[in-house]
């Protein structure tokens, strides 16, 4: 461990906020990339859903 | 072989003479862009001066680039590529005749003029034979990469934007070595090592490029 | 040599059933790889000498810029699968590939950006890397633009072949042309990534991250391309007794 | 999807008509036999080989007329003429005048071809088929913005060639009044798609 407490990691000594707000950024891409093709693929599922029973019912 | 090539690009110069105006567009489009810059700075001679060999460069890559858009437009609409798609003949050597002959009369033009645009931002006279010779062996190659982006969007109804968009990352190695020589001419340092990067990327897109030019019209064409 | 393995990898029904197989695998390496190298090189590895903390921030940048970089690659090589031998699943990569690609893009430019405040005193920087990764970016967004713009699939994935063809061609002068430029202009700065000898605890969270990176990124694209492959492939009857599953499931 | 299950062979001294309504995929079909476009599945194969496996001894013996002829305004209907036949194989200037004539365009060998009639580029165009030409001719719509008597002539002049052993692959909407021996109808309106 490089740190003595987690009042110093959060600091990182005084780029505490350059790191941070990198990983924050980058972390935040990451999550987008997974979830939007997640998302996609249900709104794909539920369209087709809809058609299915539109074709039931007729 | 070589006969449908010297028919081709006979073709070609007597359809560009026969509409002379479009041949002068990108020469006036150059020189409007290289005024624009004075006014934009300011005019001090000093300044304009260490600027112009980028200003030149920049300005003579757009004006190739506007006119690149329109490169194989009419061919697309009244059926000349199909034509030239289904012939017998090598497409590449087609394509190749048909830039070179826009690059004569429209590259060649740019070149004889940037020489005058580029005394009046102030490059001193003895830089005038490295201008030449880094836009003698650059424009080539901007028309033909500029030719691929142009075989890849012509079928699309507002290519134009996008043309520039696929292309201008490509164009930075010449403007990275064309603008440096300049540079260096300024500077008084040798360029020859410019040049010479420059004259291996011509031949570098004289050989490769027309087939990336044959296979996009292809892909436009059987769309 | 047999190829049928390379047939197979051609036919859509095949690709849909391995990936599946594949994905969870994926995944777990991607977040354990992440994981471990995140907490090893934020909160173990030693800070370095010269740039004190700030250095964490490469165990983002550099893994983002290697991927970037790899996946224009990629591109071009699904490219050329998809122009020689007609395989219409190197189409779905590409076109698939090329948003992650782009988004890493983004990231490593970001995260090199705000290394820069603490490094250099600005935010940017016309550093050959970070120059050489903003064109990497206009590529990128280059084979996206043309494959929105073109309407038919097939002439849209061809002409983006082309792009990133000519493009992964161009890169290394590019590339080159960026470096020369750079050190012909400023000379002597130091870039994120100019690291003579370092130390195990510091190259090894590196790595994981590396790793975890291709994981995620082969995680994202099987994702993508299963999505893409059930909606070019509709009219086939395993995608639709597929789809009727996945719906069914969901209610 | 334009069409499926679509089995077809042609021999020399046939002549076939691509018929159906607008949008039924005439024109796509063309495009497919001439190696313009791709089949999404299946494949066309020319004298016992694919296209793609021979392309250049294809087009060798293909003449393309598409909806548009590779007319250029500027040039005149000569110029245009010796271009396109120099695509495959060079014309005499004198051929060149002899096929104007044929096609009714004596006198305007030396006009610019934007100031001609619709019907008189299409002849232009079409003058092609007088030339020395390659043995099968794939032709899209031959007939648009003729007049009765040219169409006539053309319908004569296609049936001819069918007979000297080449073969015509067309489109059009009218029903011909002449038809060769070897004539067939594919009619794309009538299959069950």
């Amino acid at each position: 461990m490089s740190f003595a407490s987690f009042a110093e990691f959060i600091a990182m000594g005084t780029h505490g906020p350059y790191v941070w707000a990198s990983y924050g950024v980058s972390l935040a891409i990451i999550g987008l990339n997974v979830a939007l093709p997640l998302l996609a693929r249900r709104r794909y599922l539920q369209d087709e859903a809809r058609r299915m029973r539109r074709e039931e019912s007729k | 072989m070589s006969n449908v090539f010297s028919l081709l690009l006979a073709r070609e110069t007597r359809l560009l003479f026969r509409r002379p105006a479009e041949l002068a567009n990108p020469l006036v489009f150059f020189a409007i862009v290289i005024a624009l810059f004075p006014l934009a700075v300011g005019p001090q001679t000093q300044l304009l001066q260490s600027l112009s060999p980028g200003l030149v460069w920049v300005a003579a890559l757009l004006a190739v680039l506007l006119s690149l858009d329109g490169l194989f437009r009419s061919d697309f609409e009244d059926g000349s590529l199909e034509q030239w798609v289904l012939s017998p003949h090598p497409l590449p050597l087609l394509v190749l005749a048909k830039v070179l002959a826009h690059w004569l009369f429209s590259g060649l033009a740019l070149v004889l003029l940037a020489p005058l645009l580029a005394l009046m931002l102030g490059l001193p006279g003895r830089c005038l034979p490295v201008l030449l010779f880094s836009l003698l062996l650059g424009t080539p190659v901007l028309s033909l990469l500029g030719a691929v982006g142009a075989a890849l969007t012509v079928g699309l109804k507002r290519g134009g934007l996008l043309l520039a968009l696929l292309i201008l990352p490509l164009y930075i190695p010449v403007l990275i070595l064309g603008s440096g020589a300049l540079q260096a001419s300024l500077q008084g340092l040798p360029t020859l090592g410019h040049l010479l990067w420059l004259a291996s990327l011509t031949a570098l897109a004289v050989t490769l490029t027309p087939f990336a030019i044959a296979a996009g019209l292809k892909i436009s064409v059987g769309e | 040599m047999n190829w049928t393995w390379f047939h197979k990898w051609g036919s859509p029904k095949w690709f849909y059933e391995m990936s599946g197989r594949w994905l969870p695998w994926l995944s777990v390496a991607a977040v354990l790889l992440m994981a471990v190298g995140l907490a090893w090189g934020l909160a173990f590895a030693p800070p370095d000498y010269q740039q004190g903390n700030s250095f964490r921030i490469i165990y983002i940048h550099v893994p983002a810029a290697f991927l970037a970089q790899s996946v224009y690659v990629m591109l071009a090589i699904a490219g050329l699968v998809g122009l020689v031998w007609k395989m219409k699943l190197a189409d779905v990569a590409l076109q698939q590939a090329a948003p992650i690609g782009a988004w890493m893009t983004v990231i490593a430019l970001l995260t090199g950006a705000i290394w820069g405040k603490p490094t250099w005193g600005t935010y940017w920087v016309w550093d050959a890397r970070l120059t050489s990764m903003l064109i990497l970016l206009f590529l990128y967004f280059g084979v996206i633009a043309l494959g929105q713009a073109i309407t038919n699939r097939d002439s849209a994935a061809k002409a983006c072949a082309v792009l990133a063809l000519v493009g992964v061609v161009n890169i290394p002068i590019i590339k080159y042309s960026v470096d020369w430029w750079n050190t012909l202009h400023q000379p002597a700065t130091f870039s994120v990534v100019a690291k003579p000898a370092m130390p195990f605890e510091m190259w090894m969270p590196l790595l994981l991250m590396v790793l975890g990176f291709y994981c995620f990124f082969g995680a994202v694209l099987l994702l993508r391309m299963r999505l893409e492959v059930l909606k070019r492939e509709a009219r086939a009857s395993w995608v639709k007794a597929e789809v009727r599953m996945q719906v069914e499931k969901g209610l | 999807m334009l069409f499926e299950r679509l089995d077809l062979r042609l021999e020399a001294g046939q002549m076939l008509q691509v018929s159906g309504p607008n949008g039924s995929g005439k024109t796509s079909l063309l495009r497919l036999l001439a190696g313009l476009m791709q089949p999404t599945a299946g494949e066309i194969r020319w004298q016992g080989r694919t296209l793609s496996e021979q392309r250049a001894e294809v087009s060798r013996n293909l003449l393309w007329l598409g909806h548009a002829a590779g007319i250029k305004g500027l040039l005149t209907a000569e110029e245009n003429l010796a271009w396109l036949c120099a695509l495959h194989q060079p014309a005499e200037r004198a051929a060149i005048w002899q096929a104007l004539e044929a096609v009714g365009l004596r006198g305007f060998e030396d006009v610019p071809c934007h100031t001609l009639s619709a019907g008189q580029q299409r002849r232009v165009g079409l003058a092609r088929l007088y030339l020395p030409a390659p043995p099968l001719w794939i032709l899209d719509e031959p007939f648009t913005a003729l007049d009765k008597a040219a169409v006539a002539q053309l319908e004569a002049h296609l049936a001819e060639h069918c007979r000297q052993g080449g073969l015509v692959v067309l489109t059009t909407h009218h029903s011909l009044a002449l038809k060769p021996d070897g004539y067939r109808e594919l009619d794309l309106g009538q299959r069950s798609l």
